[in-house]
């Protein structure tokens, strides 16, 4: 059987995944091993790629949001990878950037951050913001500048919220990319974020991407998500996600699936 | 205490039980990162001779993470039982690395022990094991599991049918699902990772698998992979669950930056057996652990990343699971290396968990931040079949579009029960016959457009 | 002829023939040595890409070595079985991979093409090929060969003991030579890698294996491994050999840096068969082979280690050997770099050798200077015996205390046949029972202290 | 069944390799692989050890054998296991040492060469030369100065040779490590030296060590092979080994070994 008499090849349209790649015996063909083979070789790739902090901070300055850029304490993309624990602190001399900002209190630090895809920051975080900003607009929040870290872990939010004194952190983050999705984009909310905060305190919004969740789609969480977190006091376990109860047209399939019968 | 052990003209010192089982694990990031690992080859060498002068005993008598901080450690030893032990009781770990590939160590006496091991016993003695030990012993050993089919038997090999979606798009799902049903895959489970926490969307995820499986009347379960504490919701509210899923690690620490004690778990037990779906057996929940997660939470107490996995069985085993599964490649190089980390700890967490007792299966995977690659997951995947895993994951061309990850495909597990002559479950077996999706060999059957599957695939896509 | 494939907007070119193999073959330490590997994985994928489009015909107009240059390439085109070919002629290597792996293909199938496959296009579908695919294809094929038992039928696996002493000591290798006779090992020959290039010693080692399978009427061989000159001379002075073994290369230059041409081999067999020591058939060539061989001897001409591999097996099929030994890991870290290149070259050898029917077995084995250890060894010994491999060697302990290198040993061997069911060369086998080695399940029994091998231990240490 | 039990066990005496290990179901007592392990661990730290070479001279010059001291073109232990091609062919200056030499025609040249075992060169190379050397004496031949190479492979010897104007060379070099022999030597011998010999054109002694070929006893060989070779002008396939024919006591078993009965 070759894909092209495969009965779900007209399925495929649904879905990103490698679905209706046909068989030769037990095994794919050729075709599929080679193009799954390509994908590794450019994923890879993609996972050293240094972020272009220089062009980022330009972009959301163009949105009207003040920037200031930091770095983890791992002092290279090799060291970033093996000490994870080094991408959750800030460096020296970054913590003592931020602690001489002297910031006053505000409702939420943005931090945007490389993790394991900068790609993903190049592609999603511009309109990502973009759309999140009328949320912000519209709820009146104060924002501390947004934060650009270079090799930053999820936790390194905490830390910078803390020193931002910021009551909620926001960390946009690079997911690790994926043979099919190489510029995924997390977002992490973290309410009294402080450095030890454990990731059951936090809530997370996951895939941010066209092909995913999209970036008007995720911001209207992250908004409803700060909501609640500045409301309740609480992120994490003890906050589920029902932003999809608000929304006037309920998210979901584009087909809808037939009963029983 | 301090263990000491001499080589030649070497005194080796060991600060404690747990410096000691440290140092004498095989070679792994994780440990180097947590600072624990052995220094040099010798070292290590020297801290498995002194391991395996240990008597069993000893574990009783010295927890690893202190029994008043930690509810894992309460649980491992309360519910220590202690006849079951009395067979052992008298080895070293070396004399019980023996005992186990003796000729007279047979299922039997493997099920008759297990409960008297505990996961520092198990983690001891796979550390004296070369790959070989590990996949022999395991083989002999086999844990049947039951809710809408039989896992776990001599010769099956089951497939967890793994059909995520970036969006959690339902058209997406269904489709992919379909491709691994006509594949002869979801035994295991069909196991959706929503990429959304948001309580609608995992309704509808968990109704559209529910629709699926009644109408076709395929022997296996669902379950949707979210919160253990989001779950509950979701059977309070009504919606149909099959399996209780949750990550858990080998600490309370590890597991409350996970935000679940033991306690969630009893609850999420109780509240889906509650529901009485199962029709075979009422095993309801699912497991997903992986070396490295206790570290990662910074929460290992200084213990090394294997022992804590086989704590985190220990986790597992008190709530009679259908599904335990080890994402071994799953979080990355930081923790498994390369390849050889990663085919090593496969077998370890196999092992050790078969000695548990557990139904274990393994997401033999890697991420593309690690030095693995597609002949590395072959590789594990062979020596786990042989080895006799419960089960593995089947993701459409193994690369999962929304863990950003990859795993094995439904093609992979086509391939090793091909290679090895391993069945699916057997009531899925006989379904897959009789919807015509394999022929009387037990083999596929070239799909001729005329099956049922196929009319769902034509609602769904229409 | 350059070739040319384009991914996205970069085209990649490729010299010619070889250089475009190179470029295709997975990571070696030896083709970055000869300077000819892909430069980067993309180029590599690339390779792979513009390679699956290249006809099987192309391979028989374009010779990576020139005809006029070496009479291994003569040798291959001049035997080349256009009718075998036949079946296959209309394929692409991409096909052709497609093709071996397709249900239809079966034992029969591969049997036939074989005449028609030439050893480079054996090299390049496995370039295409992962691990799994290696494994499955070759799992379906058995190539049996026979002198004094039959080795290579379904469900057997032979091993070779291997008893090497430093100081060619005849107790020492008879000592050894029980050890591994006890352990059910020597189906496939006991061959004796002699210390030293000296005749009179050399003649002494085979007198005592003579002597050693007459008396107790074991059904095997033995086999002294010197240089096939050299035994070609013991031969001619009247001393017993059964197989005449010879280290063979991919090129002619190469085989010329070891001594050797197709001349000297086919005199070498012609002498073996005139003395007619088979009891139930006569092939009585025992070949070694190894990646790496034709670049150590700098006689690789550019071509990459893998593809010179498999033409040391067209080498090797024109002497109808009964035994070929890919000693895969043997030379060293400038050849294969670790655990996973030693597993991966174990796979592409066992293969090709099997695609080009030969009765290949391996060495699965590595060197004190490799990055690798006992746990690659299991993996791949465990893989290879998945793929059926026709036999693997034991040496006590897995030391060769001669060669200087790791093996698999006695254990090894017991290892994988009680983990998959594998049985001794048939002959073997019921020798092993009538002379109370194994029981009748065919399992080791404990010896006793009574049998009469024991009897021959005493006298040689007496 | 453990060790003790194996009735081979009076056997093992026999000989160094690893037998009567005994077995436990069907696999090695966990005392073995530890062993196995223990050794495996000390043989790769072998490898890397470096030649003493100012020991070696001393000890060589203390049989009133002049030496010089060469390097090959590899630059470190590291790349000399991964360039076997550098290993072959001598470093510039140490070519240029050798050739300023213009040392005058000679029968034998002998290298002394790290290998893959410098501890095999530290235990085995001075009592083996100490034997050799008698011979020389009883056979006058014209020596040229002994050369300690470093990070030498067996081809090294070719250059060396022509280099300083031998009719052969013999080269002693270090056995890659085993698990039970980490001192291992080999000497190879090449009539009419020069770069490009192959292995067919030498003769090899091998296992030269206390529970191998006895420094005697290899002496001897080398000594049998350097005489056929200056006589018949050839060493390689050609010249095969029959020196144990000269003994008088006849080499082998230390036991013999009964007829069929
Ligand atoms: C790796 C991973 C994990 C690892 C994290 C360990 C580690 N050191 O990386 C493990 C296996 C432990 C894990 C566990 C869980 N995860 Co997770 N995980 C991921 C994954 C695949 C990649 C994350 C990533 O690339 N991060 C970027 C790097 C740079 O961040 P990092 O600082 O190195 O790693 C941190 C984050 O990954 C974070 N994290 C990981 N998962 C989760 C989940 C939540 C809810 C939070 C708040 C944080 C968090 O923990 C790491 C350590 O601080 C994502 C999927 C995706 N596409 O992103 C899912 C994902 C984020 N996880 C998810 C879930 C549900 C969980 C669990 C709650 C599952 C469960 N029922 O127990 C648990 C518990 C998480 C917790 N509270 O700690 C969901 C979140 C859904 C949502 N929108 O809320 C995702 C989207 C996948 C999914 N659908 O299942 N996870
Ligand atoms: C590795 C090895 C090989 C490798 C060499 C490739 C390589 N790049 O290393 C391969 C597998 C190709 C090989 C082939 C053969 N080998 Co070999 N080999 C060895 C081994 C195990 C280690 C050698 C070593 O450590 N050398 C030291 C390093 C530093 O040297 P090197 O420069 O890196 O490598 C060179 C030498 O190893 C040399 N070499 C290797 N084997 C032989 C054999 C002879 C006769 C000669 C002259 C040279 C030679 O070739 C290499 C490249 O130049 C020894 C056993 C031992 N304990 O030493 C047997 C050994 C030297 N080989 C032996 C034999 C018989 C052979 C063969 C003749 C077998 C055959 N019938 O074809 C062939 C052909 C050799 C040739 N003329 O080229 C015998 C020699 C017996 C004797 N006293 O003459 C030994 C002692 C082992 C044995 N008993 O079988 N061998």
């Amino acid at each position: 059987m070759t894909a092209d008499g495969d009965p779900l090849r007209r399925l495929a349209a649904f879905t990103p995944a490698r679905i209706a790649l046909g068989r030769v015996g037990a095994s794919l063909p050729t075709r599929e091993v080679l193009s799954f083979a390509l994908a590794h070789a450019q994923a890879r790739d993609a996972v050293h790629a240094p972020l272009d902090a220089a062009a980022m901070a330009g972009q959301i300055q163009a949105l009207g949001l003040p920037t200031v850029q930091v770095w983890s304490a791992a002092a290279s993309r090799g060291e970033y990878l093996r000490r994870p624990d080094l991408g959750r602190r800030l460096s020296a001399p970054s913590a003592e950037d931020l602690a001489r900002l002297k910031h006053p209190a505000c409702d939420l630090a943005i931090v945007v951050a490389d993790g394991l895809s900068s790609a993903a920051i190049h592609l999603q975080a511009g309109p990502f913001l973009a759309a999140f900003k009328r949320h912000v607009q519209a709820r009146s929040l104060r924002l501390a500048p947004v934060v650009i870290a270079q090799m930053g872990r999820v936790a390194l939010g905490d830390e910078i919220g803390a020193l931002l004194n910021a009551r909620a952190a926001a960390i946009l983050i690079g997911e690790r990319p994926g043979l099919s999705s190489p510029d995924s984009l997390g977002a992490y909310l973290t309410v009294n974020p402080s450095p030890g905060r454990t990731d059951a305190e936090r809530n997370c919004i996951s895939n941010i991407r066209p092909e995913g969740l999209s970036h008007e789609r995720a911001a209207f969480k992250l908004d409803w998500l700060v909501g609640e977190a500045l409301r309740r006091g609480i992120t994490g376990v003890g906050l589920k996600d029902e932003s999809d109860l608000v929304l006037l047209v309920p998210p979901g399939p584009r087909t809808a699936l037939t009963d029983d019968s | 205490m301090p263990y000491r052990h001499q080589v030649g003209a070497t005194t080796w010192t060991f600060r404690d039980l747990k410096d000691l089982l440290a140092k004498a694990t095989p070679i792994r990031s994780g440990d180097h990162l947590a600072g624990i690992a052995a220094a040099s080859a010798e070292q290590s060498v020297a801290a498995r001779m002194c391991l395996a002068e240990l008597p069993l005993k000893t574990f009783l008598n010295e927890a690893v993470v202190p029994y008043e901080a930690d509810e894992v450690t309460r649980l491992i030893v309360d519910t220590h039982d202690a006849g079951a032990f009395a067979a052992i009781a008298h080895l070293t770990v070396g004399d019980f690395r023996d005992f186990l590939l003796s000729d007279d160590c047979d299922a039997r006496v493997l099920e008759g022990i297990a409960g008297g091991v505990t996961p520092e016993m198990a983690a001891a003695v796979s550390k004296l094991m070369r790959n070989q030990d590990l996949i022999l012993v395991a083989s002999r050993r086999r844990v049947v599991t039951r809710f809408r089919n039989t896992i776990g038997e001599p010769g099956v090999m089951a497939v967890r049918l793994q059909p995520n979606h970036p969006a959690d798009d339902l058209a997406g799902i269904a489709a992919a699902t379909l491709d691994g049903l006509l594949y002869g895959c979801g035994d295991a489970v069909i196991g959706v990772n929503p990429a959304s926490d948001s309580i609608p969307v995992l309704a509808r995820i968990s109704d559209l698998l529910d629709k699926l499986i009644a109408r076709y009347r395929i022997p296996t379960q669902s379950c949707v992979l979210t919160h253990v504490t989001t779950t509950i919701d979701l059977i309070e509210q009504g919606v149909p669950v099959d399996l209780v899923f949750q990550s858990v690690a080998g600490t309370e620490k590890a597991n409350a930056s996970f935000g679940v004690t033991l306690a969630h778990l009893r609850e999420g037990m109780e509240a889906a057996r509650a529901l009485k779906r199962g029709t075979v057996g009422d095993n309801v929940m699912y497991f997903e652990t992986g070396q490295g997660t206790a570290l990662s939470a910074g929460a290992h107490h200084g213990v090394d990343q294997q022992t804590c996995e086989a704590r985190a069985y220990a986790v597992c085993r008190a709530f009679e699971p259908l599904l335990v599964n080890t994402v071994v490649g799953f979080i990355g190089p930081e923790y498994l290396y390369d390849g050889k980390q990663i085919i090593r700890a496969g077998l370890e967490d196999h092992f050790c968990g078969k000695l548990l007792g557990l139904p274990i299966g393994c997401d033999v995977c890697y991420t593309n931040h690690a030095e693995a690659d597609q002949d590395d997951m072959d590789t594990l995947l062979t020596l786990l079949a042989t080895a006799g895993v419960n089960y593995v994951i089947g993701v459409p061309g193994a690369d999962d579009v929304m863990l950003n990850y990859q795993s094995t495909s439904f093609h992979d597990a086509l391939y090793v029960r091909d290679l090895l002559g391993l069945k699916p479950a057997p009531e899925f077996a006989t379904w897959l016959q009789d919807i015509g999706i394999t022929g009387g060999d037990g083999r596929l059957l070239k799909p001729g457009g005329a099956h049922p599957l196929l009319r769902f695939a034509r609602e769904v896509s229409a």
